[in-house]
């Protein structure tokens, strides 16, 4: 409401001010970097406040940095001078006990200063904020690149001549050129090559097209893709078929890049698809391919890691507290207010906490419900439904019903990307991650006491009880084993998907379909059958461009298979008569 | 065997005696509140019960509606869609509510429509939905597509973007939004080769579906992110999303981690307000957008208030299974907050609970000034009301970029946008 | 589980429990309508218990391949949703010009509502004969019966058995459920059908024949259930009912004494899909509405458990526990919205750990308990 | 001499490595009471897993059939098949179905259609009633026909199992360990009664017990196996003088009963 009275208001001002600014450029010498800023900052039409910060591109002025990051940062406002004028100025320095800022003209880059010449402090309350949205940044952080082209950094570098190139602007061509000359990273001659390339696309002369064409086709990068395409059709138009064929060429050179991506992008994915299914159906590869309990409460297990995840961050961070349901007992954990990379270490430190966490519950589950089970399978699937449906209930009214977030670390949160393909680090992590949990349990299982009394009491309970195994010992630990390894795949996916209080459903079938399909009772076989599921669905994935079809083919596989192998890729035999 | 019989009829009792009703005071009126507060939905309607339990101890602290207290009638249909069937009958023929907020989901809504015609019953529903509806027993707070949709596009037009990547869960609400949508940019000229995600054509060659869908609960965007960052790769790309709430989680995660941005191709999602922002990686999804006709970082005298009696009443509650820690609030609550004022401006009006003179009341043109600024009822049944763009911040807020003041609220969009000559 | 040495104690049992549910579903049959008609039992109780009854029907097509013939079908709520989908195409298609779409006249073919919602100018081929009553009938049995006839030969033939079978069926219904979801499956998609009007020219809706129509399909859905349990007690009494329940208890000796089981287990399997796609058809209408939610694991699991509970491998269990779970959510979910999942939860925990035998067996451990503090029971009685 | 009634020939089975069988050959004439014997692993319940059709044979030729009609080849047949076929199989442990009555076993055991719709449609006549009291008497049960049989005493399952066995009217007995678990007197009845079907039917019986394989054999052939293959066959008192198969059973320290 307000702001639709003083529009026309401000309009007015504005109008006036940026009028005074014009004279001043045209009698003055050419205009600083600074000035068109603060042009920019009053101007209040979108539009034009992008074009006015475009004319920007190609300046080397270093200001234009800083004011830039100072805008971005919402340290600029507007101060309203006692004469009606509007100046812009960078607040910066600490607050002082009444809240005020030093103040820094925009224009010049000086202190403000009142009518006696004396520095003006300002409150930042007071003043009216410059306010700036993803497509003024945008802009602006192509002037930044621009100045970005000769910057130390390569990353940089490549974006810089990115932006450069698609903007297909002739008059960039001699820095462009300038800097071909002087660089020496191979990727970024690349880049210069395609951004050289590209201007020359809008030139007017078709030899010209026709070479950059030629280029592009040897560089046959994806993102030159749209460029020549909008060519081929003016050129198709326009009656040219020497261009046409060129751009012809060009787009079949790209499309071949792409698929080969694809190819291997798919694979990647595929991989990693397979290596999270794994994790997460690891545990169940325990619990209900070892020791037979049909555990639907597996994905809860799943649950208690990722709530440990988060727990672990907040007090990592700045501690929590929420309130036990039924005894109503309220929990405080103090944070420990780490920042930088000691905090980005509470996924490191989550993990044992989050393996420990699920392993206890998991401990108690079975003292409490399974092992009076062990010789009913079926009905454990019953129990253990119970069990899912009150564990679920009783994190919804801890933690609220809404599902909360677990910050990714830094060293999760980025990619490589190789040959255009990306390769995401909580993927690659995962992989990693899954390999080696795997080994760690085929140690266990194969080369420690406890592994041989595991393997031992699974093949026959009672005979293993005969023989002075303490078998409820080793049953309760082979259940926390396989519930701990649940809550790990827990703390990984909070780094993938939603953390709530019924996230452990969305892996349940998943997980019994890759047990079930691997063999019950072979780890090995889960480990076979969790990568060729992943694999089949991205694959497929890719071949449908649908995400669902994929999904109910692989299910048809699924069943197709069983009818193949009726009891997985491999079972354990038996000789008993059922 | 006796006691076989006897205890199937204990069974028949018990159910009887459930739904006999509580005693009847005088000087109450039972109001339902038909929300989902366990399966997968609670996570979203939770809040929803919250901000209506507070609303009413607000109205009932000031004397009630007409002199009468409202007196909530609380069930969970658990996420599973006959059941809100059932509860809408329960509420209507048992408890005999005056009126209902309730549904999130469009399928609930549908499960409950054809109850609340047959016993002409009103129902508020407070959650930005599809349109395509106008039932004379359901009061539309929520936003229409041109409510949320359209102003957001529109946005990113003007902000210079020209290739448009549609992606959404498949149900209702995304897929008649998508074909809107692209109903619209190509009606501003952008050509269909630069809409992304797909389209599939029926025998005549009428577009009949546009855009990527994923099913609920689809836990894997590699793929889809991938086909993203491809369209995004040529620059002046933006995603327009309406991936349901669950789905959003995986799909973050992955496009900060294919590194994807804001600045190179920022994303507008439609279903994700403040309330599930808390689930989401903040901090790597700066600058994403937001449209709803209500954000928390509103700042008016309405919404300071509102929120503090808000904060303040969730101190004291005593209702059960309020969390009470880290709530914010967000469109939907908003919208529910405001039915139930807006129920009450009509109801008073009226001079009557009768669902049809308040129906006529709300039909005449009603207005409340709430915390997202002056909602004011028409008479198909929705609300015109502000339309605010935001830009998510580190801390899960909204910056506001744009406001559009008192925008009507359509449902019947297809087929309205001509293609630009 | 086993009763002590029984002398022909078991017929008498089986007959005894027999009586006992039909009596009570001709009185159900009888009394429940009657009542409503005279105002004593409201509308929504009886559109309420019908639903029940249709619960039943789901529950004891479980029970008669895990109670009976010792397979687990985590995929039952397949056949019962396949059943209300093929049933809903028929009342979609009556809904007629009264949907929205045609009332607004942007719908002059008639289409569902949907339809018109994703652009369809025309009603899909497969749709058309739904028009017809009897067609949409014969497909209630056909659709689900060979879905079960497909299925269960190729996991009866390759001898899949146990969890795997289960673990099979619950895949079935989740690719099936992801199907329906799809919008262009043209089944409705996530909305599934709603908005019922008519079934065989009577109104669903209307203030005035809506609740006889609803009273019709009460006693519909009792006629149905007394059928079927007819139908299984007949089918105890033969020599079928012997050779299945020897399956359930060791299928490979059954095999050695010359019997195909898996033809057995087919034809079980067949006729479960008949009785849930009955239940499912005969719930559609009076809940009004099916969407695939109905199909999903979870929803077959939970219709285990009201077997469970109620007792399995008895008539009378699935019935009894269909009714009594579903009438505790509807209480409870209103009496303690945030915690009656921990409720149910507990209840079948507890039915799982001290009450194996489901409800039906509490009389008889009551008994058990009292022959104790009197008398030592039978030696047999401890081998259970 | 006569066409066998059951032929193997050059037969192997591996599990997982272990040669279970390996070049068997056996033939089982009409009317013939055989008896297998051997130490523990030698391969004697793979045997008839093999016959009976529970495990596929790696190589080699099983056939089945009277010297009047054309063989079958049971390999490529399913257990329920073979069994129509007139090859009746009793387990080593009893396995009788536990839930139903004695009755109610022989029922399911007695010969006649074993189809789905004949299960279904099929009432019981009086024949089937006189034979089922007739064998119930046999195998001294017939006070207990109501009794579920999982209440019965271990030896009594074996009978029952034998009476099941006897329901069938099968060509072939297959008796897996018939006396385990019997008392001396019941040992002795079973093995009368096993003497007395000889002739009428073709019996292989295996054995432990070797005052029961005595009783049995008298003049019928007794083969012996070790590791997967016939050691030797002869009569009784051949065998048992045979060095090699002292040295299976002594070296082994196994003797005799167990």
């Amino acid at each position: 409401m307000v702001w639709k009275l003083f529009r026309p208001l401000l309009l007015c001002t504005l109008g006036v001010c940026v009028g005074l600014l014009a004279n001043v450029r045209a009698m003055a010498a050419p205009e600083t970097a600074r000035a068109t800023i603060v042009r920019a900052i009053l101007t209040t039409d979108d539009a034009q406040k992008r074009a006015i910060i475009n004319s920007l591109i190609g300046q080397g002025d270093e200001a234009i940095r800083e004011v830039f990051t100072a805008w971005r940062q919402d340290n600029l406002y507007v101060y309203s001078a006692p004469g009606g004028a509007k100046v812009p100025v960078e607040l910066t320095g600490d607050k002082d006990a009444a809240g005020t800022q030093a103040a820094v003209r925009v224009d010049t880059g000086e202190p403000l200063k009142d009518a006696a010449g004396q520095p003006l402090r300002l409150v930042a309350k007071q003043l009216t904020a410059v306010e700036h949205d993803a497509g003024l940044r945008r802009a602006m952080k192509n002037v930044v690149d621009l100045l970005d082209l000769g910057s130390p950094l390569p990353a940089k570098r490549l974006r810089a001549v990115q932006t450069i190139g698609f903007a297909q602007k002739a008059d960039k061509l001699p820095a462009l050129e300038a800097r071909a000359g002087l660089e020496t990273d191979t990727e970024i001659k690349k880049e210069l090559k395609e951004a050289i390339a590209l201007i020359h696309l809008a030139d007017s002369d078709d030899g010209v097209k026709i070479k950059a064409l030629a280029e592009l086709q040897e560089l046959h990068n994806s993102s030159s893709y749209d460029l020549i395409n909008a060519l081929k059709v003016k050129a198709e138009t326009g009656g040219k078929p020497a261009v046409v064929a060129a751009a012809n060429a060009a787009l079949v050179a790209i499309e071949n890049h792409r698929s080969v991506v694809k190819f291997f992008g798919t694979l990647f994915r595929g991989l990693s698809a397979g290596s999270v299914l794994l994790v997460v159906a690891l545990g169940l590869a325990i619990t209900f391919g070892l020791m037979g309990v049909i555990n639907m409460a597996h994905g809860e297990m799943i649950t208690v890691g990722a709530y440990a995840t988060y727990i672990t961050q907040n007090v990592f961070g700045e501690g929590m507290h929420f309130t036990l349901p039924f005894i109503k007992v309220a929990i405080h954990l103090p944070g420990l207010h780490l920042t930088g990379w000691a905090y980005q270490l509470y996924f490191v430190a989550a993990i044992p906490v989050g393996f420990l966490s699920a392993a206890l519950v998991g401990i108690a589950l079975e003292r409490s419900v399974i092992r009076f089970l062990y010789r009913r399978p079926l009905e454990s699937l019953l129990a253990t439904f119970g069990v899912s449906l009150i564990l679920q209930q009783l994190f919804k009214l801890t933690f609220g019903s809404n599902n909360v977030n677990v910050d990714s670390p830094v060293y999760l949160s980025s990619n490589w990307t190789v040959f255009d393909v990306t390769f995401d680090w909580n993927r690659v992590f995962v992989i990693g991650f899954a390999a080696v949990i795997v080994f760690g349990v085929w140690l266990a299982l194969t080369k420690t006491p406890l592994g041989l009394l595991i393997r031992c009491v699974m093949q026959n309970r009672m005979m293993a009880s005969c023989m002075g195994v303490r078998t409820e010992r080793v049953n309760m630990l082979t259940f926390g084993l396989g519930s701990g390894l649940a809550g790990l795949a827990g703390v990984f996916v909070t780094q993938l998907g939603t953390v709530g209080p019924s996230m452990g459903q969305e892996y349940i079938v998943d997980s019994f379909m890759t047990v079930v399909v691997g063999g019950v009772g072979s780890i090995f076989g889960t480990v076979v059958s969790a990568l060729g599921i992943g694999l089949a669905d991205q694959s497929l994935q890719q071949i449908l461009l649908n995400p669902v079809l994929g999904k109910i083919l692989v299910l048809l596989a699924i069943i197709l298979f069983l009818q193949w192998r009726p009891t997985g890729l491999f079972a354990a035999r038996s000789r008993s008569l059922d | 065997m006796i006691t076989k019989f006897s205890k199937l009829l204990s069974v028949g009792a018990l159910a009887l005696v459930a739904l006999v009703a509580a005693a009847r005071a005088a000087d109450t009126v039972k109001v339902g509140v038909l929300h989902d507060l366990s399966g997968t939905m609670a996570i979203s309607e939770t809040s929803l019960r919250d901000i209506l339990l507070f609303t009413f101890d607000e109205i009932n602290a000031k004397g009630g509606v007409l002199g009468k207290k409202i007196v909530p009638v609380i069930v969970d249909p658990g996420s599973v869609w006959p059941i809100f069937a059932e509860k809408s009958k329960q509420l209507l023929e048992v408890d005999k509510v005056a009126v209902t907020f309730g549904c999130w989901t469009s399928v609930s809504r549908k499960s409950a429509l054809p109850v609340f015609e047959k016993d002409n019953g009103l129902l508020f529903y407070p959650v930005q939905y599809e349109g395509e509806e106008e039932s004379q027993n359901v009061c539309y707070t929520a936003e229409a597509v041109n409510q949320q949709a359209i102003p957001a596009v529109d946005y990113f037009i003007a902000q210079g973007k020209k290739k448009f990547y549609l992606i959404g869960t498949d149900y209702v609400y995304p897929q008649t939004t998508n074909l809107v949508l692209l109903e619209y940019l190509l009606s501003k000229g952008v050509p269909l080769a630069n809409i992304g995600g797909g389209y599939k054509k029926d025998g005549s060659g009428k577009i009949i579906s546009a855009g990527k869908y994923t099913p609920f609960g689809h836990k894997d965007y590699q793929q889809i992110i991938a086909e993203i960052k491809d369209f995004a790769s040529s620059g002046d790309a933006c995603v327009i999303s309406t991936l349901n709430g669950d789905t959003n989680p995986p799909f973050f995660k992955e496009y900060a981690a294919a590194g994807l941005t804001a600045d190179t191709c920022p994303v507008v999602s439609y279903s994700i307000a403040e309330d599930e922002f808390r689930s989401l990686p903040a901090k790597d999804l700066v600058g994403q957008i937001g449209c709803w006709t209500y954000f928390q970082s509103i700042d008016s005298p309405e919404n300071t208030k509102f929120l503090a009696d808000f904060q303040a009443w969730l101190k004291t509650t005593t209702a059960d299974g309020v969390v009470k820690e880290g709530r914010v609030v967000d469109s939907p609550m908003v919208l529910s907050y405001d039915g139930v004022y807006l129920w009450k401006a009509c109801v008073e009006k009226a001079g009557s609970f009768d669902v049809d003179k308040v129906r006529a009341a709300w039909k005449s043109g009603v207005s409340f000034v709430g915390p997202g600024g002056k909602v004011t009822t028409q008479p198909n049944m929705h609300l015109t009301k502000t339309v605010y763009i935001g830009e998510s911040k580190a801390d899960g807020q909204f910056k506001i970029l744009k406001t559009f003041p008192d925008v009507y609220g359509e449902p019947h969009l297809k087929g309205t946008f001509k293609a630009k000559e | 589980m086993s009763a002590p040495a029984p002398t022909g104690s078991l017929l008498r049992t089986r007959h005894l429990e027999f009586t006992v549910v039909g009596v009570l579903l001709v009185l159900l049959t009888v009394i429940f309508p009657l009542c409503n008609a005279h105002g004593l039992l409201s509308d929504f109780t009886i559109t309420l218990w019908g639903k029940y009854l249709c619960y039943a029907l789901l529950a004891i097509s479980v029970d008669l391949l895990w109670g009976y013939t010792g397979l687990l079908s985590l995929g039952q709520a397949l056949f019962f949703s396949l059943g209300g989908y093929m049933f809903g195409m028929y009342l979609m298609l009556q809904i007629g010009m009264l949907g929205s779409y045609a009332k607004a006249g942007q719908n002059p073919a008639g289409l569902p509502d949907f339809m018109v919602f994703l652009g369809h100018t025309f009603l899909p081929l497969f749709w058309r004969p739904f028009n017809s009553f009897g067609f949409a009938a014969l497909m209630v049995f056909l659709v689900p019966g060979l879905v079960a006839l497909i299925f269960g030969f190729l996991a009866f033939r390759s001898r899949i058995k146990g969890v795997y079978f289960s673990i099979l069926t619950q895949a079935l219904t989740y690719g099936a459920a992801l199907m329906f979801f799809r919008n262009d499956f043209t089944m409705g998609g996530n909305n599934g059908f709603t908005d019922f009007k008519f079934i065989l020219g009577h109104s669903l809706v209307e203030p005035d024949t809506g609740p006889a129509t609803m009273r019709g399909l009460f006693v519909a859905s009792a006629l149905a259930l007394l059928l079927v349990c007819l139908f299984c007690h007949w089918l105890n009494g033969t020599k079928f009912g012997l050779v299945r329940q020897a399956i359930r208890d060791g299928e490979n000796r059954v095999l050695f004494s010359g019997y195909a089981t898996a033809n057995f287990k087919l034809f079980v399997f067949v006729v479960a899909a008949f009785i849930a796609a009955v239940g499912g058809a005969l719930f559609v209408p009076q809940a009004g509405i099916i969407n695939p939610d109905q199909m999903t694991p979870d929803k077959s699991i939970e219709a285990v458990v009201w077997v469970a509970v109620g007792g399995r491998g008895t008539l009378i269990g699935p019935i009894i526990g269909a009714i009594t779970i579903n009438a505790l959510r509807s209480w409870a979910t209103q009496a303690y919205p945030d915690s009656w999942l921990i409720i149910l939860g507990l209840i079948f925990l507890l039915v799982v750990l001290f009450l194996p035998g489901g409800i039906v067996s509490l009389p008889g451990k009551l008994k058990a308990l009292r022959g104790h503090k009197g008398k030592p029971a039978e030696p047999a009685a401890t081998r259970a | 001499m006569s066409h066998p009634i059951l032929t193997v020939e050059d037969v192997s089975k591996t599990y997982d490595g272990f040669k279970a069988i390996s070049d068997l050959n056996f033939y089982l004439f009409e009317g013939e009471l055989r008896t297998v014997i051997g130490p523990n692993g030698a391969g004697k319940s793979t045997f008839f897993d093999l016959i009976t059709g529970r495990a596929k044979p790696d190589k080699g030729r099983i056939e089945f059939g009277p010297p009047s009609a054309p063989g079958h080849d049971l390999t490529a047949l399913s257990e329920y098949e073979i069994n129509r076929l007139g090859i009746g199989r009793k387990f080593q442990t009893p396995s009788v179905y536990v839930e139903h009555t004695v009755w109610d076993n022989l029922v399911l055991s007695l010969k006649g259609p074993r189809g789905v719709f004949a299960s279904l449609f099929k009432r019981q006549n009086s024949t089937d009633r006189d034979r089922i009291a007739e064998l119930l008497k046999l195998i001294r049960l017939d006070a207990k026909s109501n009794w579920k049989a999982g209440l019965l005493a271990h030896g009594e399952k074996q009978w029952l199992e034998i009476g099941m066995l006897l329901a069938q009217d099968p060509k072939v007995l297959l008796v897996d360990e018939p006396a385990a678990g019997m008392s001396d007197e019941e040992t002795h009845r079973t093995g009368e009664l096993l003497i007395s079907l000889a002739g009428r039917h073709s019996i292989v019986v295996i054995e432990h017990d070797m005052t029961f394989v005595k009783q049995i054999a008298r003049d019928n052939p007794v083969t012996v196996l070790h590791q997967g293959h016939v050691l030797c066959e002869g009569k009784f008192e051949e065998v048992q003088a045979n060095p090699k198969v002292r040295e299976v059973y002594l070296g082994r320290g196994k003797h005799g009963t167990r």
